[in-house]
């Protein structure tokens, strides 16, 4: 039993959303996603709506109060987990796969613009008895201990760094999302934040919120002539506390893939992905992800990068959409965003150099301090 | 039409209080006493700081503390210039990984240098007062 | 609702469960806490920790444990590490919600051994007090800058109930007397009461009336876990495997200012949807023991007449002639319930999937009920009076 | 206590804190600036003004107080806003004697859910345009005996300009006494 996605419908991927609550960028973006599957009516062919969303994220005690109304499931079968939005589709895949649902909209929201606190509210993720006492005044620094550990092992140079951060501005150029896409800005005009990462290596954040509408293969035509299929998806969490994971390469990113290519019988990625959109929310993570994606032998990301073989009109073009680093991150909406940028390139309504564009692979992570990622494979 | 654009408010409360469990408790009480300790766990025979009550590999009950000798070696570090929001900090400071020989995991904790090293041997300076938190270790310091 | 005739290729059984004391304070960690239902759950199925491919877990809000992002912070006591583990969310429903997403994890053939844990640690919320949390429930805007304590809101509700079934409050009174003295039973009970009477709770402190001190459940730590299987290893794993039947969760629309209160239409649409999965048009007749939510006395009734066990305002009735007693024709809430267990939110809805699971394999010793049990149902409740979640299971 | 399973359950209890604990503060951790939007936000502004707001859905009929600009039923924007009157009646209340933080009040407090009157339209149980808010003027024994049931009540509203646009620019609800 194959699985769609029917529907994509985004809103904001703006600094600030002054003029719309959380709730109404919600139902702004489901309108979109129900009026991309054929004018779906959430009220009658929806059997289960799947909300990606945390507390601190919100200021509210149960953020899941707010979900069924704005997408149209009040007094219908409506939950959150609280993770990437990636994992969202995740749990429908295995809701349409278990025979019980036909049509499950996914949904996730972030507005990063409302949080005032947003390093003690990050911070606050971590361990209460290992690592909170110390009280980070930077969180980022976190990620920079792995960027240097990743750096030292694979012998990857600033300038490796550099080309990640140049092409992602430069692809984000043709990104109408990519509000922080500024080509002329380069990575060494930036302050040193935390040695080894500059201003430019960290992704702003953006508000954001993003709805896909997923069928199972008995109703997707009904909604869509071209749906694009979700043939493998999966997640995995490396550890609970960083003390404890692998500092130089994501094995979590690695866990997931893996599990993604077997769903979908992919043996060989680097011959059978077209391209991919990963998560570059700090520059050296693309080039991690890149080799735990097995679209590159470990450590050599930085040399085939600089060969060109990931640019726009590439072999393998990564992060075509410019990733986070040009869209900036909307919390728990990241995946989704990168999901949905695919789904564009493949149905072709995204102008992207790329010349095969059927088989791509989506992931994304959940950033500091966790060690959990996701990742999917999409056909057409 | 107009509008009221923003309203402000806080999910806090005064505080919360921590507790670290019967093993971490002892962890922290050895801290309190200026030594360092891994829990073993009897399966399989890792050594873990920070402690854990059990395994995570095989889900066995660790109850056991192993005192451990105070050097520890800098996996990784970074030095960190600017604070979340890009303002510079007032001192520059060295926050790294430190682990420990033949023991799983280490302590994310600043050093006091002007020249990390990658793979610098290192020992804590423990604080005069302490009162069993990590933080009784002030900083480590190169050896 | 794409209601076809529901036989899934992938039948779903549970084949072990584990309950933590529950207590106002433990020590443990909320990973250890975990660490220990999920240990117990696995001992029980006789299974070890590499036998599980996939985790869910459950906790209600993060404000209590005091920690962002609390599934990966739990995942490691969870089992988590190294799989797919991910933390699924309906506030007070999640504890039965937990085993509703690790049933399509395995009936969607992805996952073939689940360990589904749920775990609340509200001690960690000690200043100025637990409850102090219960405010960051409500509208931000709208409700929240009028200071309401959150027993407003059941009050609200309880009040409603009374007035339009014309029910008193010694009606009520009598589940807790019910619960308080099952809960004795129950090894991990945190407010066992041998001896309470219905006078003890209508002379109890009063808090918003009409709810007084003994109409509600103590705030509790605690942690519950259960493994699911599919039918292929659950019948390696055991002899006695209890299927998962039929699941079903309905939340209603946020704004609960705009609607009755008195009977939870969001339990009924909840219980429909599991009892046509299960292939059930007779819950009173079909269904021989429940344990329906009861944060409050009164809920227990209020739940009840939401899943069709009585008729509306039938449910008092039903109780003052002793029927949901453990010896009576429609056992509730055998095991205790939260009223006399303990409520650490998402943990106390999985302490009611282990009590059916128990209860259908008669295990349950002392709290076993009299009939013989083949369908047990448990539910739980959620939100701002908006979340209904059932399972039903059984041989 | 015994008997059946679970067999043996686990946890360490313990009364008062002898032991190291980390206590972490968390004023100033977690402060948040919510966009109200365009519903919410008109409606802060029409309580600062003396007015209760809300939209309205053509197609269903519904009312929606507090305003959303989506039909929950429908599930299409509203169709335009109106002014609800700022009396109704009591749906339910309680008289709590507890604060947030469940210390004991001096005064109790009436607290509860008034059905506004919006004229022209009619409203069933089911759903109707409402706000929780404190209810004033009625006494322990009004709430006991339900008397305060359907009783009429009416906005008492801070003056103008100790009003800062919240839901508290409403001091509480009046019992109207005929």
């Amino acid at each position: 039993m194959r699985v769609g996605i029917v529907g994509v419908g985004w809103f904001g991927f703006q600094p600030e959303v002054v003029d719309y609550s959380f709730r109404e960028m919600m139902f702004k973006a489901a309108q979109r996603a129900y009026e991309d599957a054929g004018g779906l009516d959430p009220r009658s062919e929806v059997d289960a709506f799947v909300s990606c969303q945390e507390d601190f994220w919100e200021g509210i005690a149960i953020s899941d109060e707010f979900a069924p109304d704005p997408v149209g499931g009040a007094m219908k079968s409506v939950y959150t987990v609280t993770g990437e939005g990636l994992q969202c589709v995740g749990q429908a895949y295995m809701m349409i796969r278990s025979g019980l649902f036909d049509v499950v909209v996914v949904e996730s929201h972030g507005k990063p613009s409302d949080v005032e606190t947003l390093n003690e509210v990050i911070f606050t993720a971590t361990d209460p008895i290992s690592l909170r006492p110390l009280g980070l005044e930077n969180v980022h620094a976190l990620a920079a201990l792995e960027a240097r550990a990743y750096m030292s092992k694979f012998g990857v140079a600033e300038e490796h760094l550099e080309a990640v951060v140049d092409k992602a501005h430069k692809a984000g150029v043709k990104n109408p999302r990519a509000v922080y896409a500024s080509p002329g800005k380069s990575r060494s005009a930036t302050p040193v934040v935390a040695e080894p990462l500059r201003e430019a290596d960290i992704a702003k954040f953006v508000d954001a919120a993003v709805v896909v509408v997923l069928a199972s293969e008995r109703v997707a035509k009904r909604y869509n002539d071209t749906p694009v299929w979700v043939d493998g998806v999966w997640w995995s969490t490396e550890f609970s506390s960083l003390e404890f994971h692998d500092w130089a390469f994501p094995l979590h990113a690695r866990e997931a893939a893996d599990g993604a290519y077997t769903q979908a019988k992919i043996a060989d990625p680097y011959k059978e992905v077209d391209f991919a959109e990963v998560d570059n929310r700090y520059s050296f993570k693309e080039l991690q992800h890149i080799e735990a994606l097995r679209l590159a032998p470990r450590g050599t990301a930085k040399d085939l990068l600089a060969d060109g073989a990931f640019c726009p009109g590439g072999r393998l073009p990564v992060n075509l959409s410019g990733g986070a680093l040009a869209e900036g991150v909307p919390f728990e909406v990241h995946g989704l965003a990168r999901l949905s940028y695919a789904v564009g390139v493949m149905r072709g309504e995204m102008k992207a150099e790329v010349d095969k564009a059927e088989t791509a692979v989506v992931h994304s992570w959940r950033g500091i301090p966790t060690t959990t990622s996701v990742a999917a494979v999409l056909r057409i | 039409m107009r509008r009221i654009k923003h309203f402000p408010e806080v999910m806090e409360i005064e505080a919360y209080i921590y507790t670290a469990g019967p093993v971490g408790t002892k962890w922290l009480e050895a801290l309190r006493a200026g030594r360092l300790t891994a829990a073993r766990c009897p399966k399989c025979g890792r050594l873990f700081m920070p402690p854990k009550r059990f395994c995570p590999y095989d889900f066995e009950e660790v109850k056991e503390l192993r005192e451990v000798e105070p050097v520890g070696v800098v996996e990784t570090y970074t030095v960190v210039e600017r604070d979340f929001y890009g303002e510079p900090l007032r001192e520059r400071k060295v926050l790294a990984f430190i682990k420990f020989p033949d023991v799983e995991g280490g302590l994310i904790h600043y050093v006091k240098t002007d020249n990390p090293q990658m793979g610098m041997k290192v020992r804590p300076k423990w604080r005069e007062e302490r009162r069993g938190l990590v933080t009784d270790i002030e900083y480590f310091v190169e050896i | 609702m794409t209601g076809r005739n529901l036989n899934f290729k992938h039948r779903v059984a549970v084949v072990g469960a584990g309950l933590t004391l529950f207590r106002s304070r433990l020590l443990e960690t909320p990973q250890e806490l975990a660490w220990l239902a999920a240990k117990q759950a696995l001992d029980e199925a006789g299974l070890t920790l590499k036998d599980i491919d996939c985790v869910v877990i459950g906790s209600a809000p993060d404000a209590f444990d005091g920690v962002h992002m609390k599934g990966e912070y739990l995942a490691e006591g969870a089992g988590g590490i190294h799989k797919p583990t991910i933390r699924v969310f309906v506030g007070g429903a999640t504890g039965v919600f937990v085993p509703i997403a690790a049933w399509w994890h395995v009936a969607s053939g992805l996952c073939k051994r689940v360990l589904a844990v749920a775990e609340e640690k509200m001690s960690h919320a000690a200043k100025p007090h637990t409850q102090y949390v219960f405010r960051y429930i409500w509208d931000p805007i709208v409700e929240k800058p009028l200071n309401p304590n959150l027993i407003w809101i059941f009050a609200m509700e309880m009040h409603r109930y009374m007035h339009k079934c014309g029910v008193k409050k010694e009606d009520i009174a009598l589940v807790s007397v019910k619960n308080k003295r099952n809960a004795c039973g129950h090894p991990s009970a945190q407010l066992c009461m041998p001896n309470i009477t219905v006078d003890d709770v209508l002379k109890s402190e009063v808090l918003v009336w009409p709810v007084q001190l003994l109409d509600i459940s103590p705030t509790s730590d605690g942690a519950a876990a259960v493994v699911l299987a599919s039918e292929e290893e659950a019948r390696r794993i055991t002899d006695t495997p209890v299927w998962i039947k039929g699941i079903g969760w309905t939340l209603d629309t946020t704004h609960w200012t705009n609607r009755d209160l008195a009977y939870p239409e969001y339990v009924r649409r909840a219980a429909e949807m599991a009892y046509r999965m299960a292939g059930i048009d007779n819950p009173r007749k079909q269904i021989d023991v429940a344990e329906p939510y009861d944060p409050f006395d009164y809920k227990e009734l209020h739940h009840m007449e939401g899943l069709g066990l009585a008729k509306k305002c039938e449910a008092p009735i039903l109780t003052r002639e002793g029927v949901t007693q453990r010896d009576g024709d429609l056992p509730i809430n055998p095991s205790g319930g939260l009223l006399g267990v303990g409520n650490p939110i998402a943990a106390a809805g999985l302490m009611k999937v282990a009590e059916i699971f128990w209860q259908v394999r008669g295990e349950a010793g002392e709290r076993q009920v009299k009939k013989p049990v083949y369908t047990g149902l448990a539910q739980a409740w959620g939100d701002l009076m908006q979340a209904g979640t059932v399972i039903v299971m059984g041989i | 206590m015994s008997g059946g399973r679970p067999i043996n359950p686990r946890g360490t209890r313990y009364e008062k804190v002898e032991f190291p604990v980390f206590e972490f503060p968390v004023v100033g951790k977690a402060r948040y600036s919510y966009t109200t939007g365009e519903a919410l936000g008109r409606f802060l502004a029409g309580l600062k003004e003396g007015k209760i707001l809300g939209t309205y859905c053509a197609k269903c009929g519904r009312i929606f107080v507090p305003p959303r600009i989506y039909c929950s039923y429908c599930f299409k924007e509203v169709d335009g806003w109106l002014e609800a009157k700022d009396e109704g009646v009591v749906v339910t209340a309680v008289m709590s004697y507890i604060s947030a933080t469940r210390a004991r009040l001096e005064r109790p407090v009436a607290v509860g859910v008034i059905k506004l009157d919006a004229p022209g339209r009619q409203f069933d149980d089911h759903f109707f345009p409402g706000i929780m808010h404190y209810i004033c003027g009625a006494s322990e024994d009004d709430v006991k005996s339900m008397r305060i049931f359907g009783a009429r009540v009416k906005a008492k509203w801070k003056r103008p300009e100790q009003r800062t646009g919240s839901i508290s620019d409403i001091e509480c609800f009046e019992v109207v006494r005929p």
